[in-house]
């Protein structure tokens, strides 16, 4: 049993919130309670079975490890391959943390079309786990691309007055930088094609020499989607949109997960594959990722709006990771990971926090609030907490990752990156600490604010576990480095010829061969009717994977040629 | 005591802990003790692993890996060298007498129970800096004591002007401790690019052996160490409220005083002095960053006495105070006397404690009143609190034979003597002194002589501290008169005890000449006690008599008063050119680099320009079947100009 | 015997007019006139081109075609008249309900 | 060689369409215009169309898995070559045809009802229609290519103008009549001059003649084939010869636009490639340029004038020009692979993937449109359907899901049809159509999502409301579906495909 279970986890990561979706579509939307205990029960129950991953981690191998590899679509030579190591874990795990505490935090907050908004959080988040392991082409795209429905209706239907305009921005952003990304991916499958059996699996892909030229283009592709979803500079303007008008879970998710999307994409997909292309590009794309942390820093400064600051804070928070990832070294790589966890842990608190005043007072302006500390102490204790650990004090998470990534930087040849993004620590002190000032200190002038009552126990609950995780990132990172370090270290250390495979599975039978055990031949697709007619003829190559048409059509000529 | 060292910063956490959360449940006066208890317990140790430092040297704790990535590698290592010794005694003993004052002050206060947490965290914090083994731990609690000030100061949040102040604190502190942390990663790099991927540690043993390395690399045409140290200062500048960042002390007083006495006067505010004196082996190898030091020292020095001179609140006089007695630290430190920096730096921490606990007493008096114009007579109703205001004014004064005479004597030799010093340092460190001993007697006198300007229900309610506040003022008191024997000079046949303590921590002193003949050396203490008892005299002379001469004074050079009492306009100047123009970046980055420029012409343009795309093709749509037709007849003309022309035809 | 190039000329100038006549005369019944005039240009063509190949191929197309330009016919004038019942008009300017 | 009875056999599936149609026609003059009397005739097409399915398949099991040659049936004594073929090529087209013909037969059957339309007419003219397609298909023969072309477009016409007494069907029957009568004349004068230039109309001796490098009649041919694009460009609505098509598809009534903008689309491509890759088998022609372009202009065009459109039906009928513009790409990637080493699996096979499931996705869309209705009104706004997302659950996700897979979002069979046709497009090279084919899909992303918004973001209190009408109901299940078996697992489907491309070539 656990042979099985360790060979399917992944996918079972991803079934299961399906799965429970189903379970939840079944009952009746008026039973309020019923469905939001149903969905936690669910979304915990996701959490448990990914600690499996995280207690079955084998430190010391860079290889992926939990893989699964089936056809898929042989004719393309597209395969469902899932798979997780160091980089990818511990996302999944924020992932998989994260959701049961936004579905907590909503017991209250969504009253119309309840069982809709649940259904919209366990797809998204069988998606984003989806979006994380996939380690074929067709299969990240699929969930890339899949992962922004349930946000999309997420901002859309239970978003505030501009909703409609944020979530259609949300949407064409993102899918301008993927389609042209699918287009790269379709002209490296076919450079790949030339020599190899077709196949739109990463791991056949990594090591590929792909002349400097076509690397940039191909580089430019991918690095545009990702940078739209990180988001760097430029095209960052959908956050704040998309931050406001969604509801907190989503901006939650948004803010938490989605957003490491684009840099954990940048760390499989854009790197790796591209590795001159990406040397050739860092000191641009880390002067972006500068120029993100100080304007990020400064815009938040004047944000009337305090979802629209946190939002800003994010584009500041992961100019850092495009900086540690860009530097190219271990400190700053293991830095970006560090920062993506850190990040997604203090803003996705941040954002629990605005909309726990949000329920209370139904406005984001701060100048609305103001004293909030006298009247509810246990809130201000907890939100000050978060924000140091957001701005990066020493003993919380923030300052271990931004630590790294300036140390990261540092290393580089070109050092002014570093001393800028140095300068980001002293604007993010200000924003979040003048922000903290006009909403919790001073006098409670506004009535209304005199009547607010003190987090709820259910509140409480929410945010403390965020906050034990964001005390043992910074007081104890060991546990969280020392799981990624292996995978880190090869990302950095073979980063020209970088491959992956998978790690070998100790079957029962002590057959080590990694390929064939992981890569059973349970193929998905029904067999039409003719297939068998066409084996008859040559089929020729070797049965594992037969190969779609490759591009000069050769193999397979059945029925007489053409003149 | 040598394996208990851990338990130092251990005991004031549980504490603060304690306070924190078991505490609220149990009544105020629990967590008082507790707090007060931790420290005490934690003095005891400390002054048990200083003397087995005396006794033994060094004791090393090494509680594990904090983060070990590639070549970085921070251990939470301990280590109490006699340096840190002192400093732990001065931390921890100061501290417990400072707890046992806020006992009293803090007694009627609301949040007591957070009061006395806060005060044991930053305890927590201030131990962890001293003792910590290397930079980047001595960083988490060089931030850590930053972050307790700005909890500390903001403490009365109610009131915006007090948790702006903490804010202010919290960002100039900030700033600080960026260039540190750049001046950190300097360090750490150039060892890697040195000695290859493992080589990079920033223990201070290891910082110390490659020391020549940080002096022969260069890095944009100056040494490493230069550049390494002089990003240090501009972090030790932040935190020890040295001139460019000086500005968030005297706001700091908004903090209750027992605060602004343990935090601001002896122990977070010395922190940058303790740092320079840990690094030492950086600064000697970088003379130009310790010409800097001297002279930002110096010059700071001069600065805030001349305006504490014309200050009034009697908190703000003290915290002028404490930022030209730092700028006397940073002077010595600067010419290369690190023990006398220790040196006056505890006895600063003595009678600078002493002066802020007994303006504290004055203050809870006179029921919350601060303004010294106010005050006067105090004598009769506050006789402890003023005999023992009135030793404090005097050591620091530099009276003779006090503690402050002999630690603020040895600076000026050193700064004279010292080859990295110089008779214009000399010159500064004299007025300076001269002008510490006016503005402390005019606002002792001010405050206890003279006839009292009190109002009537305020004079009602005078009455002297109770004895847990008289008790600390006392001691204190007496720790100033008795500091001095820690660094009697050669001159009166006494060992200096502090330089020799310190010796084995100073790697290459710079040899300062002593005095050749007792002679000389009693004819250096003389004029020293000459200029402060004549700043003493004028002060007296002049201020509880003599006001309404002094109003005259200060009415015919008006230009000059002002500046001075409005503190130079700094705290204007900085707003004016530094807070405004980046809120109004800010602004501007916002409206219209995100506004107009990415959304308005980026997203919406090319939004526009689909639905003008959009409505050019339907436009080609009126409906008359026989335009279709035209259409269609065009596109075959295209298409046969296309097969022609291509084809090869034409 | 008329050599070919008179007879693709005929047919090219014949297209031509039908064609024109399609894009300008308002009148329906004009413009269905015209493409039977195209119509005829093509099987004009067809026959001109048959006699230089062998076998009877083409002229069978002739028919085809002309098949094809009666049918044609019937539909189009059945689909005017339906136009003609209700509108009253088969003015080809005033068929423009559906624009945009 | 005269007409054997394997000929007949070959050619069954449109001997039993026609049969069907013909019976259907005796069947409806002698039951009347009752309300219910619909039935029995929709019942018997259905059952045609199945017969024809079953046909198909039997010839499948027979022709199509390559293992025998496919068979080439009547051809003329004297004449020029064989007139139609029978190979996996047709066979998976016919599959199309008859998967549109009858989801159109599921959906008009309530429609009908509903508009007053009750003409038997209705269904034998598609049945018809479909057999007038099949007939394109495999056509061998210029001629018998222009003669089926006329046999479907004539009852079309019909068809559009069924609603004689409603303005709109009959503006829209005279423009699709006015258009289409101009391009076959079009097209007959390009058989001509092709004819002259090769000396036969038949596609194999064409291939062989025009591969021939001294080629006396280069410009006869050139002209000929000109103007042949130009007339098949019209009839699968490429933007510079689609004047006709949004005001043809708005008029005409829902299920005949739905049929017209699928089953019309599939025979067009499917004729267009099989003559396009004879006679541009050899490199003189400069097809693939001009493809080019007219594949640009038209994704590019379709796409933009769909951004403004406030009536449902004119935005699928420009959305039915754009996917016309992506499946362009496909035949751009044939024709160029043709012409550099003659081989014809790359492209078709797509452009026959992404037809199905085009059908399935066009049919789903305008099923859900027909859904919604009363007594003699259609709600037709785009407004109209604001509200109805939790109004009508499980209607409102089948529109959804239609609209993701017509915009290409992946976990549908569009975003597989669209990788498909792209991934040929980059196989032969043409990255930059690629390229302008997924900006203008992101485009259509915009006004397909526009729907979903309306659907679950704006609120209404009085929604539109359905008639509930079983057959329809049935089609949007079945397309529903296969958007979604096709999206998750196109392997299979595609590899039919592939099969039947093989044997296109001769």
């Amino acid at each position: 049993m656990l042979e099985f279970v360790d060979a399917h986890i992944l996918t079972i990561l991803i079934l299961f919130p399906v799965v429970g979706a189903i379970l939840v579509a079944l009952v009746s939307s008026e039973d309020r309670d019923l469905l939001l205990k149903g969905t936690l029960g669910l979304t915990l129950a996701e959490f448990l079975i990914s600690l499996h991953c995280v207690y079955r981690f084998d430190e010391g191998t860079a290889a992926v490890q939990f893989g699964e590899r089936y056809r898929w679509i042989p004719e393309w030579g597209v395969t469902y391959c899932v798979g997780i190591d160091g980089i990818s874990l511990w996302l999944v795990l924020l992932t998989t943390f994260l959701t049961p505490l936004v579905i907590l935090s909503a017991w209250h907050a969504v009253e119309k079309r309840l069982k809709a908004y649940l259904l919209c959080f366990l797809l998204l988040e069988s998606t984003m786990i989806g979006a994380l392991v996939a380690l074929d082409f067709v299969l990240f795209y699929l969930f890339w691309e899949a992962m922004l429905l349930p946000m999309f209706l997420l901002i859309g239907v239970w978003g505030g007055q501009r909703r409609i305009y944020a979530a259609v921005k949300f949407m064409l952003f993102t899918m301008v930088g993927s389609v042209l990304m699918l287009v790269a991916v379709l002209w490296l499958y076919f450079e790949h094609a030339k020599v190899h059996a077709p196949s739109t699996n990463l791991l056949d892909l990594y090591g590929m020499s792909i002349p400097f030229q076509a690397q940039c283009w191909l580089f430019g592709a991918f690095a545009l989607a990702f940078a739209i979803k990180v988001p760097m500079f430029p095209l960052h303007t959908w956050l704040p949109d998309a931050h406001v008008e969604a509801p907190t879970g989503g901006s939650v998710i948004l803010a938490a997960v989605l957003l490491k999307m684009g840099t954990y994409g940048f760390m499989r997909f854009a790197i790796p594959l591209f590795p001159e292309a990406a040397e050739y590009f860092a000191p641009a794309l880390c002067a972006l990722a500068v120029i993100g942390i100080v304007y990020g820093a400064l815009v938040s400064f004047v944000q009337p709006d305090l979802k629209k600051m946190v939002a800003y804070s994010s584009v500041s928070h992961l100019g850092y990771v495009m900086l540690g990832l860009f530097a190219f070294g271990l400190c700053g790589a293991q830095g970006g990971l560090m920062q993506m966890l850190s990040h997604g842990l203090t803003t996705g608190a941040l954002f629990l926090c605005v909309g726990m005043l949000y329920e209370r007072r139904h406005t984001r302006l701060i100048e609305d609030y103001g004293g909030i500390a006298t009247v509810m102490p246990h809130f201000a204790i907890l939100f000050v907490i978060i924000t140091l650990g957001s701005i990066g004090l020493p003993g919380l998470s923030g300052f271990v990752a931004e630590f790294l990534v300036l140390v990261g930087a540092f290393g580089m040849e070109d050092r002014r990156f570093a001393i800028i993004a140095g300068t980001g620590v002293i604007l993010g002190a200000m924003y979040m600490l003048s922000m903290v000032q006009r909403v919790l200190y001073g006098p409670t002038a506004n009535p209304k604010n005199q009547v607010l009552k003190d987090l709820s126990g259910r509140e409480i609950a929410v945010l403390a576990p965020i906050l034990v995780f964001i005390l043992w990132m910074g007081i104890q990172p060991g546990t969280f480095l020392d799981r990624s370090a292996a995978s880190i270290d090869h990302w950095v250390t073979e980063r020209s010829d970088y491959r992956l495979e998978f790690r070998p599975v100790r079957t029962a039978r002590g057959e080590a061969d990694g390929e064939a055990a992981a890569g059973a031949e349970f193929c998905f697709t029904p067999l039409p009717l003719g297939e068998n007619r066409v084996r008859v003829g040559e089929e020729g190559r070797q049965v594992a994977l037969p190969p779609g048409p490759s591009p000069d059509g050769e193999g397979r000529r059945a029925g007489h040629d053409a003149h | 005591m040598a394996d208990s060292l851990h338990w130092i910063p251990l005991l004031p956490l549980l504490g603060a802990l304690f306070c924190a959360t078991v505490g609220r449940l149990l009544p105020k006066i629990c967590s008082g003790v507790v707090a007060v208890l931790a420290v005490g317990f934690a003095a005891a140790v400390a002054f048990g692993s200083a003397w087995h430092v005396h006794e033994h040297g060094a004791i090393v704790s090494r509680m594990g890996d904090w983060i070990a990535v590639g070549p970085l590698k921070i251990g939470i290592d301990l280590a109490m060298d006699p340096l840190s010794a002192v400093m732990c005694a001065v931390v921890t003993g100061v501290g417990f007498l400072i707890h046992v004052y806020s006992l009293g002050y803090m007694a009627h206060d609301a949040g007591y129970r957070r009061y006395f947490a806060f005060l044991n965290l930053f305890t927590f914090n201030m131990l962890v800096l001293v003792l910590a083994k290397n930079l980047p731990l001595l960083f988490v609690g060089w931030e850590g004591v930053g972050l307790c000030s700005y909890l500390l100061i903001g403490f009365w949040f109610e009131d915006p002007a007090k948790a702006s102040a903490g804010k202010k604190a919290f960002i100039v502190n900030r700033i600080g401790d960026a260039a540190f942390v750049m001046g950190m990663l300097l360090l750490f790099w150039t060892q890697v690019q040195a000695t290859g991927v493992t080589g990079g540690s920033l223990d201070f043993s290891d910082l110390q052996e490659k020391r020549s390395l940080f002096e022969t690399t260069s890095w944009g045409g100056w040494t490493v160490g230069t550049v390494a140290a002089l990003l240090l200062f501009v972090g030790a500048c932040g935190k020890s409220a040295q001139l460019p960042l000086y500005v968030w002390l005297p706001d700091a007083m908004a903090g209750p005083t027992p605060v602004s006495a343990l935090i601001h006067a002896a122990t977070m505010v010395t922190a940058g002095v303790y740092m320079i004196v840990r690094m030492n082996f950086l600064y000697t190898g970088a003379p130009a960053a310790m010409a800097v030091v001297a002279w930002v020292g110096a010059s700071t020095a001069l600065f805030a006495a001349l305006i504490a001179i014309t200050q009034t609140d009697i908190k703000k006089v003290l915290a002028y105070s404490t930022i030209s007695q730092l700028g006397y630290m940073f002077l010595a430190v600067g010419v290369g006397a690190f023990s006398s920096g220790i040196f006056h730096l505890t006895t600063h921490a003595f009678f600078k404690g002493l002066l802020f606990l007994g303006a504290g007493s004055v203050i809870h008096a006179m029921s919350g009143e601060q303004d010294i114009r106010k005050m006067g007579g105090l004598y009769r109703m506050l006789p402890y609190t003023c005999c023992t205001f009135f030793v404090g004014a005097a050591a620091i004064a530099g009276f003779p034979l006090l503690s402050g005479f002999f630690s603020k004597d040895e600076i000026l030799w050193a700064a004279w003597q010292s080859p990295r010093g110089g008779p214009a340092l000399l010159v500064l460190g004299g007025l300076t002194a001269a002008l510490t001993a006016f503005y402390m007697f005019r606002c002792a006198a001010l405050a206890f002589l003279g006839a009292s300007r009190a109002s009537e229900e305020v004079r009602h309610h005078l009455h002297e501290s109770p004895p847990s506040m008289v008790l600390p003022l006392l001691l204190l008191a007496v720790l100033s008169v008795v500091g001095g024997a820690l660094g009697l000079p050669h001159a009166l046949g006494a060992t200096n005890f502090m330089g020799h303590f310190l010796e084995p921590v100073i790697v290459s002193p710079v040899e300062i000449p002593h005095p050749h003949t007792a002679l000389a050396e009693l004819g250096w203490m003389g004029a020293a006690s000459a200029v402060a008892l004549a700043g003493m005299g004028f002060a007296l002379w002049l201020y509880p008599r003599k006001l309404a001469l002094a109003e005259s004074w200060a009415g015919s050079w008006r230009r000059l008063h002002a500046l001075s009492s409005n503190k130079f306009y700094v705290d204007e100047l900085y707003l004016l050119f530094v807070v405004l123009p980046l809120r109004a970046f800010s602004f501007v980055c916002w409206k219209i680099g995100d506004g107009l420029m990415i959304d308005g012409a980026g997203v919406h343009g090319i939004a526009g320009a689909v639905k003008g795309g959009g409505n050019a093709t339907t436009s080609l749509q009126t409906g008359n079947v026989q335009h279709s037709a035209i259409l269609l007849w065009a596109g075959g003309a295209v298409v046969l100009g296309a097969f022609l022309w291509l084809g090869g035809f034409a | 015997m008329i050599p070919l190039e008179h007879v693709i000329l005929l047919s090219a100038v014949l297209f031509g007019i039908g064609t024109v006549g399609v894009l300008i005369r308002r009148n329906l019944i004009a413009i269905f006139m015209s493409i039977e005039l195209m119509l005829n240009a093509g099987n004009l063509a067809f026959v001109g081109f048959a006699r230089q190949y062998a076998g009877d191929g083409a002229h069978a197309v002739v028919l085809f075609i002309v098949v094809l330009a009666a049918v044609e016919a019937a539909v189009g004038f059945a689909i005017v008249v339906a136009m003609f019942r209700n509108r009253g008009t088969v003015n080809a300017d005033e068929v423009n309900l559906m624009k945009g | 060689m005269p007409i054997s009875p394997q000929d007949f056999w070959c050619s069954s599936p449109i001997l039993i369409l026609c049969g069907f149609g013909t019976l259907l026609l005796i069947v409806d003059a002698r039951c009347g215009k009752g309300p219910r009397d619909l039935l029995p005739i929709a019942g018997l097409s259905l059952f045609g169309l199945l017969a024809a399915g079953a046909a198909v398949l039997l010839l499948w099991g027979e022709f199509g898995s390559g293992g025998v040659a496919p068979v080439e049936c009547f051809t003329p004594m004297g004449g020029m070559g064989a007139a139609i073929r029978c190979d996996g090529y047709v066979l998976v087209f016919d599959a199309v045809f008859l998967l549109a013909a009858g989801l159109t037969c599921l959906i008009s059957l309530g429609y009908l009802e509903r508009m007053d339309l009750r003409f038997g007419e209705f269904f034998a003219l598609i049945l018809f229609a479909t057999a007038g397609m099949m007939l394109m298909a495999s056509a061998m023969d210029l001629v018998v290519a222009l003669l089926s072309l006329e046999v479907m477009s004539i009852a079309l016409y019909i068809l559009c103008g069924l609603a004689r007494t409603d303005l709109r069907s009959n503006e829209s029957a005279l423009k699709y009549f006015i258009i289409g009568a101009f391009s076959s004349a079009v097209l007959v004068y390009g058989i001509a001059l092709v004819y002259g230039a090769t000396g036969s109309t038949a596609l194999p001796d064409i291939a062989r003649a025009a591969s021939r490098i001294d080629f006396a009649r280069g410009d006869l041919l050139l002209v000929g084939s000109a103007l042949i694009v130009t007339a098949l460009c019209f009839k699968i609505a490429a933007v510079p010869f689609h004047g006709w098509a949004p005001d043809a598809y708005e008029g005409a009534p829902t299920p005949v636009t739905a049929f017209m903008s699928t089953g019309v689309k599939a025979a067009a491509f499917a004729m267009f490639a099989r003559i396009a890759l004879s006679l541009f088998a050899s490199y003189t022609i400069p097809a693939t340029e001009v493809l080019w372009l007219i594949a640009m202009l038209t994704m590019i065009g379709g796409n933009l004038a769909a951004v403004v459109q406030t009536n449902v039906k004119r935005m699928l009928a420009y959305s039915s020009i754009a996917h016309a513009g992506y499946l362009l790409v496909g035949l751009v990637a044939a024709v160029d692979r043709r012409q550099t080493d003659g081989s014809v699996t790359v492209g078709t096979p797509d452009i026959a993937f992404y037809l199905i499931a085009y059908t399935l996705m066009t049919m789903g869309a305008f099923a859900v449109v027909v859904w919604f209705g009363r007594r003699r009104r259609e709600y037709l706004l785009i407004e109209d359907f604001a509200g109805i997302g939790f109004r009508h659950p499980f209607i409102a996700i089948a529109f959804s899901i239609f609209l993701l897979s017509l915009a290409g979002i992946p976990p549908t069979a569009g975003f597989m049809a669209k990788f498909g046709l792209f991934r040929s497009a980059v196989a032969t090279g043409h990255t930059d159509l690629a390229v302008i084919g997924v900006l203008t899909s992101v485009i259509s992303v915009y006004y397909y999502l526009r729907l979903v918004v309306l659907m679950y973001m704006r609120e209404t209190e009085t929604g539109i409301t359905p008639t509930y009408s079983p057959a329809t109901t049935l089609a949007i299940v079945v397309s529903g579906y296969g958007v979604l078996h096709l999206g998750l697992f196109p392997g299979s489907l595609w590899r039919l495909a592939e099969i039947g491309a093989q044997t296109l070539a001769w």
